[in-house]
């Protein structure tokens, strides 16, 4: 199983995020433990250089973690051809119990990775570094959600077998179906669309009355908001599974994340996802900002960031919703009906 | 009083600290240049005078010190930020030159623009500018290991000019230059007072000292300064 | 947020710093094109793995959906053995069960050319009539047949190509053995060039004829065929088959399906690891020449930052240096190998891929190229190059000044 | 004179430029191919033989999805049947196949569909 090209590169993947987000983690701890901004001593010069390491490798951890992420997803589709019974993604996911979490782990370390790269790079902005030793730490804490990660991905590479009957889509995200998948498909659309939109205006709203003048952000307003962020990402995820895939498949019964991503639904999932996970990211780096005390010590700079990230997340969710959208508008134009 | 350009407070490097190989080429180094004068660092080799430059310079940090260069404390700034400060304000022209000899002469002046993003048309145009001003327009195209000595300096002199700043660093001009070439050296350093750029040069050679352009002499013995 | 000094635009200030890295790194040709040369090779053949995978499994998907549902043999001791007619009558009486029908064929071993050549016995007439006759290239021969109607047969390409080598064009002389004559077959047709792939080695012949080769008595079949119109139950009908009869084994469409997945995936995953070797030489040869700066570019970054370039700029003139080489290598490494492999028809490649063998179909790969394909590509041959090249990226970039200043 | 990054965006120009070539001749091949496709399913229909007969030197590698794990000794050990060729067929995967002595209840037809 293990000589599957599909696993391979998945392993050749992780072993170069894995190695490089060590460097990085070991860097930091150096950082973290003998960093002195006052002194010149050639120890502190030479830590600050090595910020330089840890900063371009954190650039390239966070752009190998995105496509690992759609590789995995991707893998996942091709080893359903394998796997009895499994007809997509889900079911190579499914087919033991590691695909899930694993799935589950490299979309939450995505979101962190995210939020550390702007930090670092509004810390590396100002001349003082303030953020210097908190993203540091910040850096080592993160090291064990790769840590498991990477035992999950092994996990879950080992247990891949082809012996035990997988479940496709049609079972797992069935409304009659037990277990998570189920629930999701199983909630009315109808509910959990007012459950989107209403979390999508709330956000509309907040960013308003943010633009406002005498609007005063406080570290526990940054809070709620990252945490509105991903809930907004949830029932994101739940609209799709419950409304948005049963027009881009056209079938009452088909409801899968995965399968929009292939090429017979002209890979309609990909902006979909990336624009979702874009939103998702750099709003919730927007509260985190905050929360961080982003009026206070931080200064313009990351008023100008905030300002920016807002704009971008804004303009993705808008983009997503017309994306996510757009197929169900357009059947209800050509026949007049919904499914 | 105007704040002066540059001001060192104490200026201390010591390399290898703590070790048996400790050594410290500058000592408790303190002095103030004004806008718009010719200062000349003076002493024999081996006198602290290319470390002291660094430092005002930005290329290397002081162990101990204050430096501030046009109102800004650059001696504790982080590198990046030195460098921002460096680029925009201080043109350094070194003993060997350290130009990139398998480059044009033109690619080699505006090579300190390229971090700054500025139109390559705009470049060209601050280049040309200054290579009429130095003579050196037929040879814009050349390599600069095809160059002279005298050439090759003025082409450093042109591409720490192309930033715009006001300060000019200069470490040993004529250390590689034979009498007729320092004359035209110390030539275009005047005309470059006149133009209203603040001069410090490091130098043990006295037609450089002795020349009428230099306002003040600061002599350096044994990484000290002693007047 | 401007700062002063950053007055251009980004974009063009990235654009100045990609003229700088193009520049050096073309003054530095001989080096990076050695890196450019060996990257694009990597990615040519680990595209081409993919590329030959992707059409082969292709190929033998597309004719699965015409495969029989359920195909039954006897097994006897561990090996098949010929199968009675009693049990097909069973086997229909399972519910769900549309038709079953016997099929009769095996090999023949020529020991002249060394060559297997798969016999399979039918019903000519069924060829010879209706739509199938376009699949056949009918030949002159055709009166011959009519003598002997029961020994008559069709060949596939691969065999009449050997065949007209022995002089054996119109008609072949089976012999076995413990015959005391041989068998003229005459050969009334081949096989369409367009069904190589499945043909090549068949001897299609009229099923008395079979049965007289192969030996087999009245009522002795190879195996059987069901044909189960439901899919949902076909699983359970094979089940229900092996229950009755544990001495025959039923092999179903979804495995052949899965074997056919895992027999090729196997091989690119066998030649993909060979090939790791390959992929770490090529990095230790970027960590070699990435990490051993020289002189004379330790001496240019000493000099740039001297001028006032931060360590940031040097490190997005590496990232742009690797950048540029990763993509250019990318793109031509997938095109060559896309000419390489459908219109070249992978020479070298193919045989390692689909085996060796007397009768080599001489078919062309169909391209079959799925975007996945290109990421998997980027992910193990850029993801490790990118990997490797930024420790030595940083330690450039972090070069003192320090260095030029002090050793002049 | 022209800018480097210019020459790249050249360059990068005709490797697309080829890389067009390459999707209109990929598409060119795949219409092509629809005709064979259907002359194979016909004779897959008509004989309905499984696989390619793309490795005839061994007749267990003939038809290896029909194969078994015991067939390279079907007939006497020093079968004459060529070896090299077993190296680059894994044997079919035969885990999946029902077993016929089961306790208990049968399962459902839908069983994991």
């Amino acid at each position: 199983m293990i000589l599957n090209p599909w696993i391979l590169t998945m392993l050749t993947g992780h072993a170069a995020l894995f190695f490089v987000f060590s460097l990085a983690t070991i860097n930091a701890w150096w950082i973290f433990s003998g960093w002195d901004f006052t002194s010149s001593s050639e120890k502190q010069y030479g830590l600050e250089k090595r910020t330089y390491l840890v900063s371009s490798v954190m650039n390239l951890t966070l752009i190998i973690q995105m496509l690992m992420l759609f590789l995995l997803v991707m893998a996942a589709d091709e080893l359903a051809k394998i796997l009895p019974g499994a007809m997509c993604a889900t079911g190579s996911l499914s087919s033991n119990k590691y695909g899930f979490p694993l799935l589950m782990i490299k979309i939450g370390s995505f979101f962190i990775y995210f939020v550390w790269w702007v930090l670092n790079y509004l810390d590396n902005q100002l001349e003082d570094y303030p953020l210097v030793r908190k993203k540091y730490l910040a850096l080592v804490c993160i090291f064990p959600v790769m840590i498991s990660e990477t035992i999950l991905l092994l996990l879950f590479a080992v247990n891949l077998n082809p012996t035990v009957i997988a479940s496709c889509c049609g079972s797992i995200y069935n409304e009659s179906s037990a277990g998570l998948g189920g629930t999701m498909a199983g909630s009315s659309p109808l509910m959990t669309l007012t459950l989107f939109f209403g979390v999508v205006s709330i956000v509309l709203i907040w960013h308003m009355i943010e633009n406002i003048r005498g609007y005063r952000p406080t570290k526990k307003k940054g809070g709620l908001e990252a945490l509105l962020w991903v809930f907004l990402f949830v029932t994101a995820l739940l609209t799709v599974i419950s409304f948005i895939s049963t027009y881009i498949y056209e079938m009452l019964s088909h409801k899968c994340p995965f399968c929009l991503l292939k090429a017979e639904y002209n890979y309609i999932g990909v902006p979909l996802y990336f624009f979702l996970f874009l939103a998702t990211a750099t709003g919730l780096t927007k509260g985190v900002l905050q929360w961080m005390g982003a009026e206070g010590p931080l200064g313009e700079k990351a008023i100008w960031l905030r300002r920016r990230l807002g704009q971008m997340s804004i303009f993705s969710l808008l983009v997503y919703i017309v994306v996510g959208y757009s197929p169900f508008i357009i059947y209800y134009i050509r026949t007049g009906r919904t499914i | 009083m105007e704040d002066p350009i540059l001001k060192t407070v104490n200026v201390t490097k010591i390399y290898n600290q703590g070790k048996q190989n400790e050594v410290v080429p500058v000592r408790n180094a303190s002095l103030t240049v004004e806008e718009g004068t010719a200062v000349v660092l003076q002493g024999p080799s081996g006198s602290g005078k290319t470390t002291l430059l660094s430092m005002i310079g930005c290329q290397i940090k002081p162990t101990y010190g204050e430096i501030v260069v046009k109102g800004k404390q650059v001696s504790k700034l982080p590198e990046k930020f030195a460098n921002l400060h460096k680029r925009e304000h201080i043109g350094f022209v070194f003993q060997q030159f350290h130009l990139i000899s398998d480059l044009s002469v033109l690619d080699n002046i505006i090579l300190p623009l390229l971090p700054s993003g500025i139109p390559p048309g705009e470049r060209k145009c601050r280049a040309e500018e200054l290579l009429e001003e130095f003579e050196l327009m037929p040879r814009k195209q050349f390599k600069v290991k095809d160059l002279s000595g005298g050439e090759q300096q003025r082409v450093a002199i042109c591409r720490s000019l192309i930033n715009g700043c006001s300060l000019l660093l200069a470490d040993e001009p004529t250390a590689h230059l034979d009498g007729q070439l320092t004359i035209e050296f110390l030539k275009y350093m005047t005309h470059l007072k006149e133009k209203g750029y603040t001069i410090l040069i490091a130098s043990h050679d006295p037609a450089v000292f002795k020349n009428g352009m230099v306002d003040r002499i600061i002599e350096m013995n044994s990484g000290e300064i002693v007047s | 947020m401007e700062t002063p000094t950053q007055s251009g635009s980004w974009l063009e200030r990235q654009r100045s710093i990609i003229d700088y890295s193009l520049q050096s790194m073309f003054r530095r040709r001989t080096k990076n094109s050695l890196i450019l040369v060996m990257y694009v090779l990597l990615i040519f053949v680990v595209s081409s793995v993919f590329f030959i995978t992707g059409s082969l499994t292709v190929e033998l998907f597309s004719t699965v959906d015409e495969l029989p549902d359920i195909t039954v043999q006897k097994l006897i001791g561990g090996r098949q053995v010929v199968i009675q007619e009693s049990y097909f009558q069973a086997i229909r009486e399972i519910p769900g069960v549309e038709a079953v029908e016997p099929r009769i064929w095996g090999y023949f071993y020529l020991e002249e050319l060394q060559a297997n050549f798969t016999i399979f016995g039918m019903d000519l007439t069924m060829l010879e009539e209706g739509e199938y006759q376009r699949i056949v290239d009918w030949g002159p021969a055709l009166k011959k047949g009519e003598e002997r109607p029961e020994f008559r047969m069709i060949i596939g390409e691969g065999v009449s190509r050997l065949l007209k080598a022995i002089q054996m064009e119109d008609s072949f002389l089976f012999f076995q053995p413990n015959w005391d004559t041989a068998i003229p077959f005459g050969i009334i047709g081949t096989f369409k060039s367009e069904t190589q792939l499945q043909s090549n080695d068949l001897m299609v012949m009229q099923t008395e004829g079979a049965r007289r080769v192969l030996e087999l008595k009245e009522g002795e079949y190879t195996d059987l065929v069901v044909h189960v119109p439901n899919p949902e139950e076909t699983k359970m009908i094979a089940l229900k088959i092996r229950r009755y009869y544990p001495e025959l084994r039923t092999v179903t469409r979804a495995q052949i399906e899965s074997t056919y997945t895992s027999a090729f995936n196997w091989k690119a995953g066998f030649v993909l690891s060979s090939m790791l070797v390959v992929i770490f030489a090529f990095l230790v040869l970027i960590w070699d020449k990435a990490s051993g700066l020289s002189p004379a570019e330790k001496k240019e970054i000493g000099i740039l930052k001297a001028i006032g370039w931060d360590t940031e700029m040097i490190l997005s003139v590496k990232f742009w240096e690797s950048f540029i080489i990763s993509l250019l290598a990318s793109i031509f490494g997938v095109i060559l190998s896309y000419f390489y492999i459908y219109w070249l028809h992978a020479p070298g490649l193919k045989e390692i891929f689909i085996g060796w063998s007397t009768i080599f179909p001489s078919f062309d790969l169909v391209p079959h190229i799925d975007l996945k394909f290109l990421l998997l590509i980027v992910t193990v041959t850029v993801i490790p190059y990118s990997t490797i090249a930024i420790f030595p990226a940083w330690k450039a970039a972090i070069t003192d000044t320090d260095f030029i200043l002090r050793n002049n | 004179m022209m800018r480097y990054s210019s020459k790249l965006g050249i360059a990068l120009l005709i490797l697309m430029l080829l890389a067009l070539v390459a999707v209109v001749d990929y598409h060119r091949q795949r219409a092509e191919y629809a005709d064979i496709i259907w002359m194979r399913q016909a004779l897959q229909k008509a004989v309905g033989l499984t696989d390619l007969s793309i490795t005839t030197a061994a007749r267990y590698l003939r038809h290896y999805s029909l194969g078994d794990l015991t067939t390279p000794f079907q007939d006497y050990p020093a079968s004459l049947d060529h070896f090299p060729a077993g190296f680059v067929y894994t044997p079919p995967d035969v885990s999946d196949v029902p077993k016929p002595i089961k306790f208990g209840p049968l399962p459902t037809p839908n069983e994991g569909k």
